[in-house]
């Protein structure tokens, strides 16, 4: 059982503030979805959550600790997408998906053809990445949801350049996810139809939540 | 300890404080400067070898102690503000930075004029002044990376990784410029070195050092407070300030 | 332990199959290096004796430019796709992870530096022992300069000015181009060059403790 | 100690002045810009502390 908690969070961008006082609890099974207009902070907030911004005040807490204090500890239960996939263009698929593998830390054999057939790129190990259309790559970036074991998702912006089919997936993915008891927190600017499951929302105009 | 230095880290704490410190502060420097002049210039006898052109280790030694010193700061209040997270430090560092190189920067004009006399030629190669030198391009790569970042915040703590990194560095240069400069010229009789002089051309020295000192910190008081002014502009105390 | 050990290699092998899949960052540094020291006869002529004596400290100055350009490769890319985050928010030590990195760029652009700087020395004919002061300056130096220029990197990646990184890197370069330099010259002398050897190994493994450690902050404070 | 041997400074006048005048510069111009750097700011802090409250 366990708990990811923000108290009065505050992130200030070139002098404007950005949000202010902003707390959250969310146990598991939590699903969260963050939207805002471009640069009202969301991708900040993403950051601070998943420890990437060091933030002066306010504090981020796992499990009652604040991250600072065990940092690794926390960093092996939480996977954070970014805009960026991540992915090496000058590698093959395949490629990707090792290192991706690797960093996970798990010694479990993994057969990269299902996942890839999973996530709609069957066939597509050998090929290279710069050779890959956006959504492709954006797919290849989101394989590592299919990979990873920890528990708490940090996921920006997880369903731009995707098409409706490609959606769908992702969809599903989240929601087995937190039906299984993991924490999710997204961010998009479009209206989610996750339908059948509780999801808190957090909307950030430009100065208050 | 720890509350005392949160304590003192708070900027209205600081800038009441650096308000009525800095009365003092500029009130010594004047003395001090005034007595290390007269006495340097007036009192001390003439050297017995140079003659009166060694009246310019009053400016220079003191410029290149305080750059040293200055640059120690830098470290530690680096060092301070990744550690404890304090606003304060940063600003301190930021803002002696420049002093710090202006320092330098005196130190190796005043060293060069004074080699011109000693050696015949205003540029020598001499150990302190290389490492000297190497100090000011040091002090001009924290100035640049400081001014590279549009967030002061960050700024600050790149500044300190970059002022600790520099602070281990200086003794490695320092030595280096030694072994290379004894092996090129052999151990040249520099006259830069605090000779053993006697008490009248001492007290001048050491006021010179304080006056220097107490500069230093005057100048970075005033420039500290203007940027806390900036930094805690929508705060409630400042537009108190501000109001009168 | 033996987890850290395979993370470490697959990070090793990831660099070094990116900076072989693109050559063109390896082959330009190497070419620029061959340049450089080319440019020096140029100014002073081969008959006057200057240039034999200059050699070895022409051939250390042009490696520390060739490195000085080649330091930027190290985060660039994983800057711009993004996987910096990954490596930072992973459950292994960003030190960790950032000494590969740095071993794989020294494999990459350290050690061809190192072959072709003594070919080159065999080429203008200089004697034994100073092809062999240089081999053990440049094998001493050239990781020292990838450490510490790293560190640089990664204080610098994706600002604007671009010489800012050089004006960072050259003046803490600095002891180890006087301490080389001065080995070379004692070699030619036939003097032992034990000494700085010994200083070059010191400020070597000072670099290998520390700069890991202070890149890997000056990359939390650049992502954040 | 008579006026003109003052400034004569046994023959060197040219290089302790020179370094003299160039310490006094720098220090001036730390002055200089410390000061103009605190009145700059409270000025344009007051200017925006106006429009806010108007």
């Amino acid at each position: 059982m366990s708990k990811f908690s923000i108290n009065n969070l505050e992130c200030i961008r070139q002098n404007n503030i950005l949000f202010k006082g902003l707390n959250l609890t969310m146990e598991d099974g939590g699903l969260v979805q963050i939207n805002g207009a471009n640069g009202s902070g969301k991708s900040s907030l993403l950051q601070i959550c998943a420890g990437l911004i060091q933030i002066t005040t306010g504090e981020v807490l796992w499990n009652n600790i604040n991250i600072n204090q065990h940092r690794y500890e926390f960093q092996s239960n939480i996977l954070y997408i970014g805009h960026t996939n991540a992915i090496k263009a000058t590698l093959t698929a395949e490629e990707n998906m090792t290192i991706i593998h690797s960093l996970t830390g798990s010694k479990s054999k993994i057969n990269y053809s299902t996942i890839l057939k999973k996530i709609g790129m069957s066939g597509m190990n050998k090929i290279f990445t710069y050779n890959m259309s956006a959504g492709q790559k954006r797919r290849l970036g989101l394989t590592r949801l299919f990979m990873t074991k920890s528990k708490l998702w940090f996921l920006d912006e997880p369903f731009n350049a995707l098409d409706k089919e490609g959606k769908k997936i992702i969809e599903n993915l989240i929601i087995n996810h937190c039906a299984k008891g993991g924490i999710t927190i997204f961010t998009t600017h479009q209206k989610m139809e996750i339908d059948g499951y509780p999801l808190q929302s957090i909307h950030l105009r430009n100065n208050n939540v | 300890m720890y509350k005392w230095i949160h304590q003192f880290g708070s900027p209205k704490y600081f800038y009441d404080i650096s308000l009525h410190l800095s009365k003092w502060v500029t009130i010594v420097c004047i003395v001090c400067f005034i007595g290390g002049l007269y006495g340097g210039l007036v009192l001390a006898p003439a050297d017995y070898q140079q003659g009166d052109s060694f009246r310019i280790i009053y400016v220079h030694v003191p410029a290149a102690w305080m750059s040293l010193f200055i640059y120690v700061i830098l470290a530690t209040s680096g060092a301070i503000s990744l550690i404890w997270h304090i606003k304060i430090t940063d600003i301190i560092a930021r803002v002696s930075a420049p002093i710090g190189a202006s320092f330098t920067f005196l130190a190796l004009s005043t060293g060069a004029i004074w080699g011109k006399p000693m050696w015949g030629t205003y540029w020598v190669w001499d150990a302190r002044l290389t490492s000297e030198l190497i100090l000011l391009f040091l002090y001009l790569g924290y100035i640049a990376l400081q001014s590279a970042f549009d967030d002061k915040r960050i700024a600050a703590r790149a500044g300190a990784i970059l002022a600790l990194i520099g602070i281990i560095n200086i003794p490695i240069i320092h030595y280096s410029v030694e072994w290379w400069s004894t092996l090129h010229q052999g151990p040249t009789i520099t006259k830069l070195d605090k000779p053993s002089i006697h008490l009248t051309m001492l007290i001048p020295l050491i006021l010179m050092v304080i006056a220097f000192k107490t500069f230093y910190i005057a100048i970075a008081l005033i420039k500290t407070r203007s940027e806390i002014l900036k930094y805690e502009c929508n705060s409630s105390w400042v537009k108190k300030i501000l109001g009168n | 332990m033996s987890e850290y050990i395979n993370i470490f290699n697959v990070i090793l092998k990831r660099d070094l199959m990116l900076a072989f899949r693109d050559k063109t960052d390896f082959i330009n540094s190497l070419i620029f290096f061959i340049i450089v020291i080319t440019l020096f006869p140029l100014t002073f002529g081969t008959k006057s004796t200057i240039v034999n004596e200059i050699i070895p400290g022409m051939i250390w100055i042009s490696a520390l430019l060739a490195t000085c350009l080649s330091l930027e490769t190290i985060f660039r890319s994983d800057f711009e796709d993004g996987s910096i985050e990954q490596l930072t928010l992973s459950r292994y030590p960003l030190t960790l992870l950032v000494s590969a990195k740095i071993f794989a760029h020294w494999i990459t652009f350290g050690m061809p530096l190192i072959i072709i700087s003594l070919l080159m020395g065999i080429l203008l004919s200089l004697s034994n022992e100073i092809i062999i002061a240089l081999f053990i300056t440049l094998i001493l130096g050239t990781p020292i300069l990838s450490l510490l220029g790293s560190v640089m990197v990664a204080l610098t990646i994706g600002l604007r000015g671009g010489m800012l990184l050089n004006l960072l890197i050259l003046p803490l370069s600095m002891p180890v181009l006087i301490f080389s330099t001065v080995a070379i010259q004692n070699a030619a002398l036939n003097q032992s060059i034990i000494a700085e050897t010994y200083f070059l190994a010191g400020i070597l493994v000072l670099a290998i403790t520390l700069a890991p450690l202070a890149t890997a902050a000056a990359l939390r404070i650049r992502l954040s | 100690m008579s006026l003109n041997n003052f400034f004569a400074m046994g023959g060197y006048a040219a290089y302790v002045w020179s370094a003299y005048g160039i310490s006094f510069i720098v220090l001036f111009l730390n002055i200089f810009l410390a000061v103009r750097n605190e009145r700059k700011t409270i000025d344009e802090l007051k200017k925006r502390l106006g429009s806010n409250n108007k």
